[in-house]
């Protein structure tokens, strides 16, 4: 196709593109190059950097797990069935991606507060959100939950209902051709949605910094350390979440690679 | 009700309503053990059908009695029906071994006992040898025979075949109908069979219903289907053919002769057995004195009717069998055509097409 | 389908639905009730949340438009053409959705900041980032680049590249059939974009707060008046802003169902 | 040389590399004003082949030369080629009016001469009243119509059609292909024109070429084609016919006569003027005597041929024109047919098949 993309018109979209590449490209390679994997080994030995980490990754894969539960049937559902109000259940799926997260933290607060009824309600079977760890698994919950459920749903309407037609025919409950066609069959998609749910939560701040500023996960780190002791201690942590991002990010690649081969 | 016990399956006054297509005060009677053959065109709503009966659809009004039980309530997991697809629908995360045996892991049968009953059908239906391939890596005649085997081995009280050899190339589509012809002589499930193939419906249906615009508009054995098209859509779907069964003898000097009940008739072909023949109407010629020529076939018959068909005068001539032969009106006169006349019929040995038994 | 969610698994799935349903609705809906309209109408009438609303606006407005001359051409590449490094490229675009924001935020002050090479020489015609209103154009280009480059590039790869041909043997340039041809077929893919990339750049927080807390956009606003005077004072502006993303959701939604329709 | 002035297009030596398809040292001349069809099975590279002419895809080497000129360096807008693709290709966004202006439009032309430009091929292609209409609501025989005139609106200098009538149904696949040699008569556009339909090459081609994983093997009018296939893949890919083109001539009791060279044979048809006929082999029957039948057609004629086919004996007989007809071997027996013999030849009116001239 070489051949429709000739002279100026070539010359000019690579020069645009090349631009835009370096713009995303070149501030984060800067910032993981500034600090010497020395320097960056050292930050990740620091108590408090650990402790944020382990926090956020921890968080996270409690807020995807949740969502595992939840949204999966919620997803089979969206794909499978008809129902009334269909599109308004999908597009508030969908909400949280456009929603300012700090406003969704106030919305959080609104709801799962000390004074509210709901947390009141938790408080007295023992579990507080207001700066606790809870109320971070619940900030990743809302703000990338739509994630998971929308790669689930892409997997379930991949797979022809025709298939679990033909298992009900062979003696299958609905449970049956659930668990044993559908699930297997959109399984390589959900695990799309839950790593690249899981990796959304890692980097979640706005929500999060409201309703949980202590203790800190990895994003809100960064931001104390920057507004505490400036940029030049803030930079490795910011490097160590990049590379961290990065990694998952490749096996994402990977997952949905296979996933377009098998 | 006495139809009700001697009958398999009894559909009464069945609606579904499915969007675009709808079918209303549907009936149909299948005798036990019954090879019922639905010929209808592409788009007639035979899928919904198939999987209406089979629990698959919702229906609105209606009963389906199958041994006199009605079904209406039960879920298709309930109901003993097996269901073939047109493109297999085989289970793409399981290899062969494990999509046959779907329907006894299901019921937790001991793995003994399963892997018995596997090899058993894969063994009926030739594909033993492609247990532990996965389905995509299966030629669609391979795929179609697994999915036999899987929606067999649970002894299905009814078999629904979709359409089960229109997504194959014509010599594999030939080759698995003689399969399903055998395996319902050897297991004798009832079985309705659905298909736009006029020649596969002759060739397996001990009945064939024909379906237009949601009606079956006639209903009787293959011959009574092509001899006598109860309406004009009839007619126009099967075709003006003159179609005949019978057994192939083959001769020493390399011809075979088909073993009509009154006659013998020269053919080409490679296949044995019991047979299907069709020749053309337009493949026939008349003639006042038996023919010395190249035609390998010629017979005298009496004219038993003649009918105007647009350009073409159309000529039944008993042999017995009745053949039906297309002329001009020109032949027509030189020939002084009328009802009741003798006149000799030839046809060449090349112009008889033989298929599937 | 009705019957094939039957019994006992449908209201199962249907009552993990649910949860997730009132798990999302629940909060905002709470948050934009809690305040009267007077109450909003009054917020919306102080000088700092409106100016902060249009400051918001704009600034996702203008990242809008430099992604719009730089990423269409990008996008019809990677539909239109094959190139070595295609994936790496596709990758990055990607990339931003994962990388914390905070951690975008202190990348771009790598490469923007005062002290930095081409911080300087924007400074020198006149450009300051830091603290400045180009930096938020900066930061939201940085973070929500990939929503338009993907959606520009699903509306080009829907355009069967023989339109383009067929222009080519009337006479049609590489640059005409792009215009006339490819654009005009893949523009409510591109709308579709460009109102979520600008909805997305609505509700940044992260990025933006570490290189331009002054001045202040409308999610830092909520950021700062939660921190400085608490929830009741940072309400009211949550409920606003969650309000006008809605509305530009639901915008989004229609524009998309046209395009599917026409 | 002389080859490239005579002819319209010269293509030589030409390597086209695709991934999946290849084409290497490939030779084509087109005549100028010539109508030349390439036939060929489907998937033979045949629109890969069109699009490297018109520039549309990458040349790893050799000439293409359009009336002396050499194409190579020029982008496909500079090489004055039209191209109509199978599936259309009308821009979706444009009304018929619009796409059919598109190239002038380019090009700048004021709006008046632009119109008139295409109320004139609308009027030519018979879809005046279409004009304000979206593609999309348009059938296929429509937006083929529209395709054609937005390619003949800039005046090409060679026109490329790439199996322009496969998309669409039987009866207006005949109306678009009488279309389109009316329009080849009216406008003399030198045209190669792709398809895989046998029929459509012998209606409109002044020359065939058969091609093969990547070769034409071979070239000529299309009579010589299937009279003398020159490699067994021609045989095998045109079929062992009987083709013949005339003049149709209506008789008053209804009958046409298709009036050959030398002889008259009774046909059935509704068309009239310039037509082609085929008759299958199977269809004719031999004999010693000249039959009293109700075959119409009964001629004498010299065997000049006989060859073996499988389990048929291939006949061919010159009366003159030569038909080939296929017997058994018991009747070649029976016959005692030897070459040189003259023999009588019957068939019936109703077996021969007219199609579009």
């Amino acid at each position: 196709m070489k051949s429709l993309l000739a002279d100026k018109m070539c010359v000019t979209f690579v020069f645009l593109g090349a631009l835009l590449f370096f713009f995303l490209a070149w501030p984060l390679f800067k910032t993981v190059t500034a600090s010497s994997p020395a320097l960056l080994w050292e930050t990740l030995l620091e108590v408090e950097v650990r402790n944020a980490i382990l926090r956020t990754f921890y968080a996270s894969f409690l807020a995807t797990a949740i969502a595992f539960f939840l949204g999966v049937p919620l997803a089979y559902m969206l794909a499978r069935t008809e129902f009334p109000g269909q599109e308004l259940v999908q597009g508030l799926i969908d909400l949280p991606i456009v929603v300012p997260h700090s406003a969704a933290g106030i919305a959080l607060l609104m709801f799962f507060g000390r004074r509210m009824w709901l947390g009141r309600l938790f408080e007295r079977v023992g579990i507080r959100f207001v700066s606790n760890f809870p109320g971070i698994v619940i900030a990743l919950l809302f703000v990338s939950l739509s994630f998971l459920v929308n790669a689930a749903r892409e997997g379930f309407e991949a797979v022809d209902p025709r298939l679990e037609r033909v298992a009900r025919t062979l003696g299958a409950s609905p449970w049956q051709a659930f668990w044993r066609i559908s699930f297997p069959l959109a399984w390589h998609s959900i695990l799309s949605g839950l790593i690249l749910m899981w990796a959304r939560g890692l980097s979640e701040f706005g929500a999060v910094v409201i309703l949980v500023y202590h203790p800190m996960v990895a994003p809100v780190l960064i931001y104390e350390r920057f507004e505490s002791f400036g940029l030049n201690y803030a930079r490795p942590v910011a490097a160590l979440l990049i590379l961290i991002c990065l990694a998952v990010f490749v096996l994402l690649r990977l997952t949905a690679r296979k996933r377009g081969a098998g | 009700m006495n139809v009700l016990v001697e009958n398999a399956l009894v559909v009464q006054n069945l609606a579904v309503n499915l969007g675009d297509f709808y079918l209303q005060d549907f009936n149909l009677e299948v005798a036990n053990g019954e090879y019922y053959v639905i010929l209808g065109p592409t788009g007639a709503g035979k899928t919904v059908l198939l999987e209406s009966i089979a629990g698959l659809h919702p229906v609105e009004g209606g009963r389906i009695l199958l041994a006199g039980e009605n079904l209406s309530a039960l879920p298709p997991e309930r109901r003993g029906i097996g269901f073939v697809y047109q493109d297999y629908m085989l289970f793409p995360h399981l290899n062969v071994a494990q999509n046959i045996a779907f329907g006894l892991t299901l019921r937790g049968e001991p793995a003994a006992v399963i892997a018995e009953r596997v090899a058993e059908l894969a063994q009926l239906l030739g594909i033993a040898e492609l247990l532990h391939r996965v389905p995509r890596t299966l030629s669609g005649g391979e795929q179609q025979r697994a999915a036999l085997a899987r929606a067999l081995i649970v002894k299905p009280r009814l078999l629904l075949l979709d359409e089960p050899l229109s997504a194959l190339d014509p010599e594999t589509s030939l080759s698995l109908q003689r399969e399903l012809a055998r395996l319902h002589r050897e297991l004798g499930t009832t079985t309705i069979h659905v298909t736009h193939d006029f020649e596969e419906a002759v060739a397996l249906g001990d009945r064939i219903a024909v379906l237009n615009e949601g009606q079956l508009v006639q209903v009787g054995p293959p011959e009574e289907i092509f001899r006598r098209p109860a309406t004009r859509f009839v007619a126009r779907f099967v075709g003006a053919r003159n179609i005949f069964a019978g057994e192939l003898r083959h001769l020493d000097n390399g011809y075979s002769h088909l073993q009509l009940p009154a006659i013998d008739i020269a053919v080409l072909t490679e296949l044995t057995g019991r047979v299907h023949a069709s020749l053309r109407p337009e493949d026939i010629v008349l003639s006042e004195e038996p023919l010395h020529s190249s035609a390998r076939n010629c017979f005298r018959g009496r004219i038993v009717e003649i009918a105007e068909r647009g350009m073409h005068i159309a000529v039944t001539v008993s042999i017995p069998p009745a053949f039906t032969c297309v002329i001009t009106r020109r032949s027509l006169e030189e020939l002084g055509l009328h009802v009741g006349r003798e006149i000799y019929l030839s046809f060449k040995a090349s112009a008889v097409h033989i298929f599937g038994g």
